[in-house]
């Protein structure tokens, strides 16, 4: 988190974001088992192929700077520092979870590490981190807000009103915009006769950097100028990550229906955990370092999952409390 | 209609719908339907499947993630002559929508002094029980009950997915179809061919002579279990599936409560202003004097449906706490309510 | 709270509303307004008149016509320490945000388990008797309620709706406040200095014996003049203001039927799933043995607000008519619910 | 309407564009004096200066087009060829109203006239306008749509998904936009950080065209020129028309708390009916023909204010009547 001010390129900072995308993807693999063996209720939309969004992301922001992000989220969950364990055990429904288990996946929430929420409802946290920017400005602070989100999103009448409203008093906030070509079944083609999402922001005056969604160096520095410029009173920066989902929208979509096989493994192909494999190696980094690096990640996320599967279930005499204060 | 009881056989809920999709589709060109990843994809939970080969793009439109945009749309087109049907999603995201759906739609007819004509259908389901937590598991239905002007029908099993639905289409009105995500897994008799129920019309289940309990959508499935429950102990239930919310059937109502003298109320929804709290109200008013008890109801918590197995279990209606209820009325002192 | 009388004069519903953001506003620099033309212009019922000029354009925040987004600001801001006091013009238009009041800012404490912190207030007006027509008088208080929450309140008086709007914005939770335009021109007494009410406490506002009518808001005061007219025909009426809807205080309510056994509840929204049928529904559960008759209500007609004059005023409550559904329950004989 | 083939600038045409605005000018007289009477419930928002786009817009439609407005849209409704006599006994609450009195000034409709409705929500009609044009496009049918909103609308969600899919699906609508400058009391300046509505269209591949909407021919010209599109296949159009209206918001605003005089004044000497009525004369046209338009509109807004004062309320028996077919 506090590598904002560390030099970008430096291979150790390198391996906190390979770091960060390996923690991603255990935990991914971990919840996938899980959700196949029916120990994870409910839907489980996954982020394979992206992780590297959120790992440059995250660090480009501070603990204490705002953050929402939606069902696909997990990622940026953890990148921003929330605790592992609380949120496996959320995602199990358990009571020692992140929100006591009330929650579950979509709805991750946690303000100590500036964590808004996660969101159900397409667009539905935009506003929310759009407000939290607008209490930075009104105090004349330097936190800053992120928002993430996808390509079908901008079709959604709140994520125009907040952007417009971000733009109109040059907010502290970064839309950050994964797009992953598709909203669910549906490519950006299909949604929109504009599908350039950067033109989409000269509307709102909102400046707007597309980057390699799949390098998460690039997605740092991107961001890192982004959250400098929000900082420093320049108002909001539109991020768009070109990127690619290579798992299917959610648990019970293997996401082939709607999209040629050709066309997955042309991103498989780019995937960001190998690519940055490759280049951690070509930086000389040890093959050792990295595997441990998995190694202590799975270990983590297993840990987390025994933790949470031997936790108890939140007792029933809670069902109606944390309604009101 | 479907006065000649038709062939049938045992089909899926979701089957059902479609198959009433078809129908409908089949019958009128006007007829078409909309919604996000309907069309190349076949629906989120399957309900249109195949339409869009056998229909063709411009009856069966995929859309953007605009709720909002969307229903106006299908207003608009209803109103220019088209039978729109719209699919959303989830009815936790008709909240995106709710202008359209409550200041235009709902609206239109009365507020023109009938000159607009709105047969436009919304399909859409709530419902928990599968850990979606509180973004997805709402039942909404109050919402569209209170603010008048839609027809609000949740259909129970398979037959009535079909019949209902094809009533639906048919109706000149607009009419909001509330689906539930337990039952697309439902299985049940349904008739064969052309099938159209009538809206409004509620349905004696089950006849009992000991209390009556109603309810529609999935909590009827558990009602009539609790019902089987309570035959073991020697009570008679009358079990009621009000199955179109509104126009409500009073009648159908009135006649069960003047049998049993007791009632119970048994929905999913929350229970402040719900329609248990409506009917409720509505039978006292007119049977004051009928009644040999209060009564009951069993309606979701009034919280946010809760993640948490044990907290969403805890939270919604089951057979079981029916069955409880129903015991607590018949025992003549009921508790204060629940929760 | 308020514990002393202080001082008080006469004043308006609208100035009462402004002495209470002055105060708030001088009290706690988190607090904040935000909504359309309420800075510069000082807002469409004055109500934040003289803000801007006090507290800066950081304080006081024009919007553009995106409720929607203002709202999901509003709750994000709550959640980063501010206190934001939004205004929405009309309860009409909440049907544009309902996704950020009823799916993000009513569900946030409960659904990250309480680590989410949301006092944020809503302030908006709703009813009818002034030809406003079917978007812009409606009174939509049940959903808040139906979905739950919210804290819900309608301030009938000048010094309620000072009062608990001040308590309101003191809410750690998020708190919807329903105003009436007819209310504000209201003139009444109302404490100088500060002024701060409980949430969650109904009022008797007229002790009596014979019969509970139960009502809120502008409805109150046709409540209010009903009693008096059948005070002159020799019947004692109690009348409580709910001033919150939501929590209810059901123990004021109870205390009043166990003395009158015959209640009546008045409102100005629909019937169906309204507060009416919901608090009908919980005193025949609570209270059955002690009612003498059935619980009867005068609500606003199942029908989008009408324009004219003649069908408003057939479609809204009045004085007249709830005395007269007040005699037909006294005379034991009540016919079925009008409408 | 046949207008349309007309060759745009004779005079013939431009004295019915004339009658137009002096209807509507002499309705709006009549009705603020109804309004200070107290004869005239609810809330009366004129256009008193904007006379000209209405006037030039609806001569460019043929009456089975389909049109929405706004609460500030009694103008089109008019010309769209709407009774004149319903609609005064609407305004005025009667049974013999266009509606049975149940609508009222903001929910002027008549499907007869392709009206499908003026509406009381900010964006609430667009919706219904891109549908109907949709329903044209399915059925292969040359019936183009238009909706009218002001420069506040713009805004809102719904009118941002409505254009989106209106671009996407290329559908036969005209999104004609009143840019009057404010939004009630709101500049718009200060609701939005781009405030060149045209471009704002290019999010949407929507083309747009600004024309000075105090010119009613130069207003038919641009909308005709969008109806032929539409007709022909060519999709949405988006109309600015700049204007101004040099009354207040609604029948209690003086509408100069938050303008200038000088800004008022200005645009009170650009006002569409003197303005025509000058190069009426200029072409030719005699006092005589022009002072009996406004002597014939006054009368027939005289004769259908009487006839609607004469005229019953809705009985109290039809109160539940319309709500369901
Ligand atoms: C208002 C609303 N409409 C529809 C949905 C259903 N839904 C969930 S995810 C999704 C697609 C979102 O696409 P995109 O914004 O591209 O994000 P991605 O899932 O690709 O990350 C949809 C339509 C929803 N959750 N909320
Ligand atoms: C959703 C909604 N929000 C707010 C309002 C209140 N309101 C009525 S007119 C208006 C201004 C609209 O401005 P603009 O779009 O520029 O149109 P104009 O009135 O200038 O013609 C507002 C905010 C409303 N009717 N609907
Ligand atoms: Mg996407
Ligand atoms: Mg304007």
């Amino acid at each position: 988190m506090a590598a904002a001010t560390k030099p970008a390129a430096d291979t150790e900072f390198l391996l906190g974001l390979y770091r960060q995308m390996v923690r991603m993807s255990a935990l991914e693999v971990a919840l996938t088992k899980l959700s196949r063996d029916g120990q994870l209720r409910g839907s489980l939309h996954l982020a394979t192929g992206q992780e590297a969004v959120p790992a440059g992301a995250c660090a480009a922001l501070r603990k204490d700077d705002y953050l929402t992000v939606t069902y696909r989220g997990h990622g940026y969950v953890l990148a921003k520092g929330v605790d592992l364990e609380e949120v496996v055990a959320e995602i199990l429904g358990r009571a020692t979870g992140l929100n006591t288990g009330k929650g579950g996946k979509m709805h991750l929430t946690d303000p100590s590490h500036g964590l808004l929420g996660a969101n159900g409802i397409v667009a539905g946290g935009i506003g929310t981190a759009v407000g939290a920017a607008m209490a930075s400005w009104m105090d004349g602070a330097d936190r800053v807000a992120m928002t993430v989100f996808g390509d079908g999103t901008l079709n959604q009448g709140h994520a125009h009103e907040c952007l417009n409203m971000a733009g109109l008093f040059r907010l502290p906030v970064i839309f950050l915009c994964e797009n992953n070509l598709y909203a669910e079944m549906t490519h950006l083609d299909k949604s929109a006769k504009v599908t350039d999402l950067c033109k989409r922001m000269e509307t709102y005056g909102i400046p707007a950097v597309r980057v390699d969604g799949n390098d998460p160096l690039a997605v740092f520095r991107v961001v890192e100028t982004a959250v400098a410029g929000a900082r420093n009173g320049d108002g909001p920066t539109f991020v768009e990550a070109m990127t690619y989902r290579t798992c299917g929208h959610y648990q019970n979509d293997p996401g082939t229906s709607y999209r040629t096989l050709d066309e997955i493994k042309e991103w498989e192909a780019k995937a960001p955990i190998p690519r940055l494999q490759a280049s951690l190696y070509q930086q000389g980094a040890a093959a050792d370092e990295l595997e441990k690096i998995h190694r202590e990640e799975n270990a983590a996320v297993d840990k987390a999952v025994k933790a949470a599967i031997a936790a108890p279930e939140p007792p029933v005499s809670v069902l109606l409390e944390d309604m009101f204060v | 209609m479907s006065a000649v009881a038709a062939a049938s056989r045992v089909i899926g809920y979701t089957q059902a719908i479609n198959e009433a999709l078809v129908q409908e589709m089949e019958r009128d060109p006007n007829v078409f339907v909309m919604g996000e990843d309907i069309g190349r994809f076949g629906g989120m939970f399957r309900a249109t499947e195949g339409l869009l080969e056998r229909f063709g793009e411009k009856r069966v439109i995929d859309t953007p993630i605009s709720e909002s945009g969307f229903i106006g749309m299908a207003l608009g087109a209803a109103m220019a002559g088209k039978r729109p049907v719209v699919e959303l999603m989830f009815v936790d995201f008709s909240l995106v929508a709710m202008d359209q759906i409550l200041n235009q739609v709902a609206k239109a007819q009365y507020m023109t002094g009938g000159k607009a004509h709105v047969p436009l259908v919304i399909r859409t389901q709530g419902g928990g029980y599968k850990g979606t937590a509180a973004q997805h598991s709402q039942m909404l239905e109050a919402l569209f009950v209170h603010v008048p002007g839609l027809k609000v029908v949740a259909p129970a099993t398979p037959a009535d997915a079909k019949g209902l639905l094809a009533a639906a289409i048919r109706d000149p009105n607009p009419v909001f179809v509330l689906e539930h995500k337990q039952l697309y897994a439902a299985k049940g008799d349904v008739p064969e061919g052309e099938h159209v129920q009538f809206l409004g019309q509620a349905r004696v289940v089950r006849s009992g002579r000991d209390i009556s309990i109603i309810s529609y959508s999935y909590t009827l499935i558990q009602a009539l279990e609790a019902a089987a429950t309570l035959e073991e102990e020697g009570v008679d239930a009358e079990v009621i599936d009000l199955r179109t919310l509104n126009p409500l059937d009073l009648r159908t109502v009135e006649g069960s409560v003047s049998k049993t003298h007791r009632v119970l109320i048994a929905h999913e929804a929350h229970a402040r202003c719900g329609i248990g709290a409506d009917l409720a109200a509505q039978i006292q008013e007119r049977m004051f004097d009928d009644l040999d008890g209060p009564i009951l109801r069993v309606c979701g918590a009034d919280v946010p449906v809760p993640f948490a197995q044990s907290l969403e279990d805890a939270s919604l209606p089951s057979a079981a706490k029916i069955a409880a209820r129903a015991r607590e009325l018949l025992s003549g002192t009921p508790p204060l309510r629940e929760g």
